[in-house]
């Protein structure tokens, strides 16, 4: 970072590619900033200006990614981020998971008598908060994209303010995460202290040029920085928060949580982990035990997400369950990059299937839930066939998904995600996986049991169904029949992605 | 043509059951008379009679080494170099049985016509009938073991559905299928002899593996292994013969078996179906010879079944049952007759039972039938009168059966009695078992004659309409009134032809001079060899002493029931010993406590003690294991804030001092 | 002038990090808990600021002042959410959050 | 011609689906629309029939291994691929599918009125899932029929089951489920090693055989990788002690479920074993080569013995179907062309026999409402039709010769005997106990009086159930009288799945008794 030492006037100016590179941040943040001057604009109703600006403004964002596709990485702000094809892929999930949170809203807020256009901002601002995460190459810079992400997302999390377990679950996630923020911060000190470097690829261009000369500092800080990361995927132990968190917080934020921040994190843990771990020049002991303490932990997590979601009747808490157990299986595909053949795409292409069969998920709860999110109790659920065939029809295809069974997304990433693990020589581990996701079936096929083979409890109003929610939860269906049926376009896609780092 | 000797009672089955099919089971449909059925089946049967013996001409004109007729109709199983055709093969062997079985069915389909006059449903009747012709014929014609079989479990499916013809009655239902499962007992060797057989000689079919054993016996190839593997299948094979032919300890079937229409008794529990264990071992005779042990075992099988069935039937007041049990007594000579080489003396019996067994059981079904559905024979009596051709006719039979020459039971059974004394394999022993079951014999059947025929009647006539109805098929509704009476000619006819036949029969086998022995030999070899230290004079010496104990034990029978009042008497003094013959040797008790209720006590068990119990507790354990530690693990998330910032904490520590270790 | 050595500064700013994350583990006030976060921020930035000098190099410097930012910021939204919770549950003790759970 | 051919499988294996799903659009709310639901069911069903039957007139025995392929690339990362084909083994499976299917949907006009529409779409894309798991030549792609074959079943039994339904279809679900996760783990290291080995990624199944892979001990590849798709096979055959969740399943399904289930999903698990297991691993089946012929023995006698005792008819046919299914076993463990045929036959025979069983049953219990034996008696004069049909499937079902039964169950014996006389000998126990079972319910269901004033009104057979039984009343005999009809088709693919099966090739495994094969050799020289 010498370089920030003197003042060029050349790195002032922006390229063409540069600025194109930059299109979808200026598209979201563009977007931010009408919505707020709509949202301010007291003369009209905000709610559909802003939601229009703010769908633009994602919509935007996804065609210039689109067009960015396949193209050479481009270095921003004198290498503090790069967009490559990894940034890009990632930013499609965040994008994709951010217009489909907003589709699920509209009506939500509505139910909820919380129609703010404020909401809406905070989606857009957790987006871009994540986009960044993805394409920092900066250890400060990724801090402020978390925070960013973060700070939006505990206010959305606590956004249904009279409600005690918004209120709850906000507390809880801002405490907890700003200590875990702090100790990643602690680490980037740290590292930045032992490598001389704030930057990534100064980072291991120092590993790789001194590598004997490794410290403990370096180690500590690194593993610090990771410990963020895996606090923000709930990896056991640091999931603690998660269950909690995901109850409380109003069910569509609870799918945005559960994709885009967890895909967030990844994206930047990935970028991290390769660089400072294993593809670098560490000793052969810290990579063993490194690796014994990524085992250790993906098989806590999926042990423990999988057998306590086994216990619970709330779909939303149950969900949240399954969702560390998930973290759980990308953690397989962490363990398995370095070592097979495919390296960390069958991970991103679980990413991407998680999200969009997780996403779903949430939308559908997003529709029944009632007031103050009620309504989501496995009992709620009985016969939800009748009322809703095609809803319960697209739930089914979800759970199914989630379950690993096929033609469905969930079942041909996790194919993909444990054949590199076997790969990897990790058959233990793959067995203990399997083993796991096979109790995982018997609490997703429990939903499907109430909704489909028994007979509604008391008097149940069949909920309204927004058009939006209805294009949201078909797109999903489609994606995650489309992802189940024909993977190999998500796998290349993750491939190129992954090399592009 | 051979096919269509097994094939025409198949059409007669296949027109006969569309019928009833289409017909007489759908609701509200037709009942039809027995006639027309009757013909059909009877025109079947009657056809293959005169086809079998065409045959039998045909292999009369050939030269005795060459008499064999072989028809493939189709592959049945190829699997690679295992080939199984659907292969029927008539030799002398099988064309005596099938001439004989042939005639004997169709004069009881006949017969049937009559009897079957007033069933509900007829169609099923004969169908069941024509099915079992074609299935016992398929049995003796069948060129291999497993198209044997296929006729073999063919009658004994045909047995289960004629015995449990009455189904409606759950003791007659019942009485089928424990036939049908006692056969299956038996089955159950011959099918493990049948796989060892392949195993050992490569084949199945019977021509080559005669063949194959002679040859390789007469090589001297065949090892002490060999012929202890010879054995195990001789036993294992005649465990399928203890079950069709109802030797002890399968015999217990076969009495029971009586609960199904009288025609059908005479046919299949009487003349044919039951003697085709004799068949197999007849037929597989040059495997039995090469194994003394089997040999022995038949024997000893075949006269204690005798003497015991015997002992049986001198107490049993059902006319049928007594038959039955003479039946089983009788098939145990005719396994001693194999069992102790004479093969052809076997076969020979087999004939002349027929005839005067089915004689018997027909004439039973007549009185019966003239008797209103009573078998009591304490409640007969002087029915000489009444019924007079079936009084002449089960005269005869009576005195077949008896011995008394020149009736053709004498012929043949002496000639086994001489032979289970004579011959290589023979003892005094046998003989004497023998000999004493003929008396009895001698006895039991003429005390059935005289309470049934002689004597003063003890039943009442009554004028009305015969009320008691066991058999909702309307069996019993006949319309004509409660008067005993003569049965119609369809009835009289074939007992006036098995009579002669009865009287005649034996002339075929005239010790010596037998005209079967001869006919057999290209099949059975003729051996007269008498064991060392028989005199040849003791052939006459043993035939009167057995002739005279039959003229006795009609003698005494006459002079005891002549007189019931003695008889009572007679079974006071003997409480104990009446009782237990009476109850059959306690034997279907024995059993019942000693196999049915146990694996029906272990099934129980097993379901529930082991099905649910264990594996499902197992698997469902593994649920609730997960359940359980689910629950444990769950409590840890208290919702307490510090908590989770502490295990924050300690898993920092602990996870970056495993990595700190692991760089010092 | 006495100079301070480097790693008695760098023990000082991790023994404040430790005494910041402690004051989570061990405070019932969320506005206390507030606190300790800032403590932790800061411990961090006094770290880069050592690190900064010891290099001597300008980055680390600069991070301070992005970490300062986000930090008011997060503080705001702290705030901002321990009001909403007062609002519903008249408290801001940690042990009447205690509603989500298992 | 080609292009057809290439395409046929495909359009076999989608027709049902894709029919199904057009069946979506029939309003169902009308009486009308219920009935043309229906009819639009069974026409699809017979129209699959159709072109099954164009593949059994297209395959040629002594031509190519596996035939009308076709191969599309899929996820060539992975060696995964699109590929069809079929052979022998698939051939009669494919049939018995397509076969049964129009049966069983037009068996369940009067029987389910619920729901309809997911009905019929369920049943059809089960077929579709059924006949894509056997032609499918391509691992990942079997394992995704596999696993999807589940859906269609597990919502068939939830929804329209039984009382416990839901117990039996979670109970089903899962137990597959389980048993064939650790096969998709063995399916992963197979797929690497074919990448060590060869280079390579492939899943096709052809290219898997060539594996080289260590065996002969407890915790070789083969032994190892054999139990994990032993576990899914055995689960779906299903294997004794691995069978509870067959009687729940079959008792609680819906007829049609039932016939499903009993006739195509248990052969599953046989054809995975012919198919995949065994040739995969020839050293891994002679490893636990005994193991598995004890099972398959105590399956053949515990099944008989517990269904014995059953008071519930379909239970009774469920536990049957254990006894069934065991002597496949046995006749695929004792590993000669014999016993393998005649256990590729009794799958084909104990889909015949207990699809017709369930089917009657299902009846019944349409006019009764109860499966309870005790329930009934002297039915057979109030339904003599019915009384008929149920007799010669219940002599199918205890293997009477002249039936499809006797020639599987006899051919494995004859087999197995080579293999392995005294467990021959006790298993052809099973040919008592299963006569015992079968006629005793037989007697209680049919004979004797009516002792229920409930029965004495039943209506004996519709022409619609006469329609349903015939088929399967020809195919018993038919199966029985001619079956080298079958072994046609069958022989060379069953010559291949056992020249691969034993290891060393098919020579050595004849256990030779050194003192007959002189006689043998001998007589055969004559």
């Amino acid at each position: 970072m010498e370089s920030l030492t003197t003042i060029r006037p050349e790195l002032l100016t922006l390229s063409s590619e540069q600025f194109s590179a930059l299109m979808p941040y200026f598209w979201v943040f563009g977007a931010t900033v009408l919505a707020i001057l709509a949202a301010v604009m007291r003369s009209l109703s905000p709610k559909w200006p802003v939601i229009t600006v703010v769908l633009t403004g994602l919509v935007g964002a996804i065609v210039s990614v689109a067009g960015l596709l396949g193209k050479e990485p481009v270095a921003l702000f004198n290498g503090m981020m790069v967009s490559d094809n990894y940034t890009h892929f990632f930013s499609l999930i965040f994008l994709i998971s951010g217009v489909v949170t907003v589709f699920a809203s509209i009506r939500y807020l509505d139910n909820e008598a919380m129609q703010h256009p404020e909401y809406y901002l905070l989606v857009l601002f957790s987006a871009l908060g994540m986009m960044l995460m993805a394409s920092s190459l900066n250890l400060i810079v990724i801090f402020i994209a978390l925070e960013l992400m973060s700070l939006a997302v505990y206010i959305l999390v606590g956004y249904r303010r009279t409600d005690r377990r918004s209120n709850e679950a906000a507390v809880k996630y801002f405490v907890l995460g700003s200590g875990a923020s702090a100790v990643l911060l602690y680490g980037a000190a740290l590292l930045y202290g032992s490598t001389g470097s704030i930057g990534i690829r100064g980072i291991l261009d120092f590993v790789r040029a001194n590598p004997a000369a490794l410290s403990p500092t370096f180690t500590l800080g690194a593993w610090l920085v990771i410990i963020g990361f895996l606090f923000k995927v709930a990896a056991v132990p640091f999931h603690m928060w998660m269950p909690d968190v995901y109850e409380g917080a109003p069910t569509p934020v609870t799918g945005f949580m559960a994709t885009g921040l967890k895909a967030a994190a990844f994206a930047a843990f990935l970028r991290v982990f390769v660089s400072t771990g294993y593809g670098a020049g560490l000793t052969t002991a810290i990579q063993t035990h490194l690796h014994d303490i990524l085992w250790m932990s993906a098989v806590l997590t999926m042990l423990f997400g999988n057998l306590v979601a086994l216990t619970q009747t709330n779909l939303k808490r149950m969900l949240a369950y399954s969702s560390i157990a998930h973290t759980g299986y990308l953690l397989v595909g962490m363990i398995a990059g370095p070592h097979s053949e495919q390296g960390y795409a069958p991970l991103m292409t679980y990413l991407v299937a998680y999200a969009v069969m997780n996403l779903g998920a949430f939308v559908v709860l997003s529709i029944l839930a009632t007031r103050d999110d009620g309504g989501l109790n496995l009992h709620d659920f009985s016969g939800l066939s009748r009322r809703h065939p095609w809803l319960a029809f697209a739930m089914a295809v979800f759970l199914f998904s989630l379950a690993g069974i096929p033609p469905t997304a969930g079942f041909a990433a996790k194919y993909i995600l444990f054949y590199s693990a076997v790969q990897a020589n990790e058959i233990l581990l793959v067995v203990i996986s399997v083993l796991c996701s096979a109790i995982s079936v018997y609490y997703y096929l429990r939903v499907l049991v109430y909704m489909y083979m028994r007979d509604p409890v008391g008097t149940q109003t069949r909920s309204p169904v927004s058009v939006w929610s209805a294009i949201a939860v078909a797109a999903m269906v489609a994606a995650t029949l489309q992802i189940g049926v024909m993977p190999a376009r998500v796998v290349y896609a993750a491939k190129k992605a992954i090399t592009s780092i | 043509m051979l096919a269509l000797i097994a094939l025409l009672p198949l059409i007669g089955f296949a027109i006969n059951g569309l019928w009833y099919v289409a017909v007489q089971a759908p609701p509200g449909g037709k009942k039809a008379g027995a006639t027309v059925s009757g013909v059909i089946a009877t025109t079947a049967i009657g056809g293959s009679f005169v086809l079998s013996l065409l045959v039998f001409l045909r292999l009369k004109g050939m030269p005795a080494e060459a008499r064999v007729i072989e028809q493939v109709v189709f592959d049945w199983m190829t699997i690679g170099d295992f080939n199984l055709e659907m292969v029927f093969r008539a030799d002398p062997l099988s064309s005596i049985f099938t001439l004989f079985i042939t005639g004997v069915a169709t004069l009881i389909h006949l017969y049937s016509i009559g009897y079957m006059g007033h069933d509900a449903t007829p169609g099923k009747f004969f169908a069941y009938l024509n099915l079992f012709s074609f299935s016992m014929l398929m049995l003796v014609l069948g060129g291999s073991l497993p198209i044997l079989f296929l006729g073999w479990e063919g009658v004994g499916l045909c047995s289960y559905l004629l015995i449990g013809y009455w189904y409606a009655d759950m003791d007659k239902a019942s009485a089928g299928k424990k036939a049908f499962i006692v056969n299956r007992i038996g089955d159950f060797g011959f099918l493990l002899g049948m796989f060892m057989i392949y195993d050992k000689f490569g084949t199945l079919d019977l021509l080559a593996l005669r063949d194959t054993v002679l040859q390789s016996s007469s090589a001297g190839l065949l090892l002490a292994a060999d012929l202890t593997a010879i054995t195990t299948i001789c036993i294992l094979l005649f465990v399928g013969c203890m079950g069709k032919s109802a030797q002890i300890p399968l015999y217990v079937w076969l009495p029971d078996a009586m609960a199904g229409p009288t025609p059908v008794s005479a046919l299949i529990h009487a003349a044919t179906m039951v003697t085709s264990g004799i068949y197999l071992v007849a037929r597989l005779n040059f495997m039995y010879s090469l194994s003394p042990t089997a040999l022995t075992v038949v024997a000893v099988v075949g006269v204690v079944t005798a003497f015991f069935a015997a002992t049986i039937a001198l107490v049993q007041r059902d006319i049928k049952k007594v038959l039955a049990y003479s039946t089983v007594s009788q098939l145990g000579y005719m396994f001693l007759g194999c069992g102790v080489g004479a093969y052809s003396a076997g076969v020979s019996h087999v004939i002349t039972h027929a005839f005067f067994k089915a004689l018997l059981f027909l004439g039973a079904g007549s009185v019966i039938h003239g008797m209103h559905e009573e078998q009591d024979i304490m409640k007969m009596g002087g029915l000489k009168s009444k019924m007079k051709w079936t009084y002449l006719t089960f005269a005869a039979g009576w005195l077949a059966i008896a011995g008394i020459p020149p009736f053709s039971g004498f012929f043949s059974k002496d000639e086994i009695l001489w032979r289970s004394f004579s011959a290589e394999h023979g003892s005094f022993l046998f003989w004497l078992l023998g000999a004493v079951t003929a008396v009895m014999t001698a006895f039991y059947m003429t005390r059935l004659f005289s309470l049934t025929f002689l004597g003063s009647p003890r039943f009442k006539e009554q004028g009305e309409h015969h009320g008691h109805s066991t058999h909702p098929d309307g069996h019993h509704e006949h319309g004509h009134g409660g008067a005993v009476h003569e049965s119609p000619m369809t009835m009289v006819f074939p007992l006036q032809v098995l009579a002669v036949l009865s009287v005649i029969g034996g002339f075929m086998a005239i010790p010596h001079m037998s005209w079967l022995d001869h006919w057999l030999e290209p099949v059975i070899p003729v051996d007269h060899g008498v064991a060392a230290g028989v005199a040849p004079a003791m052939e006459w010496v043993l035939m009167a002493l057995s002739v005279a104990g039959a003229a006795a034990g009609i003698f005494f029978a006459f002079k005891l029931y002549a007189d019931l009042a003695k008889v009572e008497k007679l079974k006071q003094r003997w409480a104990g010993v009446h009782k237990l013959l009476e109850n059959k040797w306690y034997v279907d008790e024995l059993y019942e406590a000693l196999f049915v209720r146990p694996i029906y006590t272990l099934s129980v068990a097993l379901w529930k003690g082991f099905d649910t119990a264990v594996i499902d507790r197992v698997v469902l354990g593994f649920g609730r294991v997960s359940e359980w530690s689910g629950q444990t693990v769950r409590v840890v998330q208290t919702g307490s804030i510090h908590l989770y910032a502490f295990v924050l904490l300690i898993g920092i520590i602990a996870t970056a001092g495993y990595l700190l270790y692991g760089l010092a | 002038m006495n100079q301070v050595e480097p790693w008695v500064v760098l023990s000082f700013s991790s023994i404040i990090f430790m005494i910041g994350f402690t004051g989570i583990l061990i405070r019932k006030n969320i506005l206390v808990i507030l606190m300790c976060i800032e403590l932790m921020l800061n411990a961090v930035n006094l770290t880069f600021v050592t690190y900064s000098t010891l290099l001597q190099d300008m980055a680390g410097q600069m991070s301070v002042f992005f970490i300062i930012t986000v930090a008011a910021a997060e503080s705001a939204v702290g705030l901002a959410l321990v009001i909403a919770m007062f609002r519903t549950l008249r408290s801001v003790s940690t042990e009447e959050i205690q509603l989500l759970r298992e | 011609m080609a292009w057809l051919d290439s395409h046929l499988l495909t359009a076999t294996v989608f027709l049902p689906f894709v029919w199904s799903l057009a069946g979506l659009l029939i309003p169902s709310g009308t009486e009308g629309g219920k009935t043309s639901l229906k009819i639009w069911a069974l026409l699809g069903s017979l129209l699959t029939l159709a072109i099954s039957v164009l593949i059994y007139q297209r395959y040629i025995p002594a031509g190519p291994e596996f035939q009308l392929t076709e191969t599309v690339a899929w996820l060539p990362v992975f060696g995964i691929s699109y590929s069809l084909g079929m052979d022998g083994l698939s051939l009669w499976l494919i049939m018995l599918t397509t076969f049964l299917m129009p049966i069983a949907i037009l068996g369940s006009f009067n029987a389910v009125e619920q729901r309809l529409k997911e009905y019929y779409f369920l049943l059809l894309s089960l077929e579709t899932g059924m006949i894509g798991a056997f032609v499918a030549t391509d691992l990942f792609l079997f394992y995704v029929f596999w696993e999807a074959m589940l859906i269609p079943m597990y919502f068939l039994i939830g929804i329209w089951g039984g009382k416990e339904r839901i117990y039996a279809t979670m109970k089903f679900f899962l137990y597959t489920m389980v048993g064939s996760l650790l096969m998709l783990v063995a399916i992963f290291y197979l797929a690497y090693q074919h990448k060590v080995q060869f280079g390579t990624y492939s899943m096709q199944v052809l290219d898997l055989y060539k594996l080289t892979l260590g065996g002969g001990t407890f915790s070789s590849p083969q032994s190892v990788m054999f139990l994990a798709f032993a576990l899914a096979f055995s689960i779906k055959v299903p294997l004794f002690p691995l069978h509870t969740w067959l009687p729940d399943a079959h008792v609680q399904a819906p007829t049609a479920g039932s016939v499903i289930l009993a006739a195509i999903l248990l052969k599953m698990g046989g054809y995975g074993f012919m198919r995949f297991a065994f040739p995969l691993f020839p050293e891994g089946v002679a490893y636990y080569q005994l193991t598995f012929m004890v099972l398959g023995t105590i399956a053949i006698v515990y099944g008989a013995w517990v269904a014995m005792v059953q008071p519930d008819i379909k239970k009774l046919v469920a536990y049957s179907s254990v006894s069934h299914m065991g002597y496949v076993i046995l006749g695929l463990f004792s590993l000669n062309a014999v016993a393998a045929t005649g256990a590729y036959y009794q799958m084909l025979n104990h889909g015949i026999s207990t699809g017709a069983l369930f089917l009657l049953v299902g009846m019944i219990y349409e006019r009764r409402h109860t499966r309870e034996i005790s329930h009934f008696g002297g039915i057979s004069r109030v339904m003599p039709l019915f009384a008929v049909a149920f007799l010669i499937i219940t002599l199918s079902s205890v293997a009477l010769p002249g039936t499809n039964g006797f020639i599987g169950e006899f051919l494995i014996l004859l087999g197995s005997w080579k293999a392995n006389p005294v467990l021959t000998a006790i298993a052809a126990l099973g040919v008592i106990f299963g006569a015992v079972y079968m006629l005793w319910m037989f007697q209680r269901v049919m004979f004797g009086p009516v002792t229920h004033k409930e029965n004495e009104g039943l209506k004996d057979l519709s022409a619609r159930e006469i329609a349903v039984l015939v088929p399967l009343i020809i195919a018993v005999f038919a199966m029985g009288i001619f079956p080298n009809f079958f072994f046609q088709k069958l022989e060379p693919s069953i010559e291949r799945f056992l020249a691969r099966s034993i290891p060393g090739g098919a020579a050595v495994t004849q256990v030779v008794d050194p003192v007959t094969s002189s006689v043998q050799l001998v007589m055969k020289g004559n």
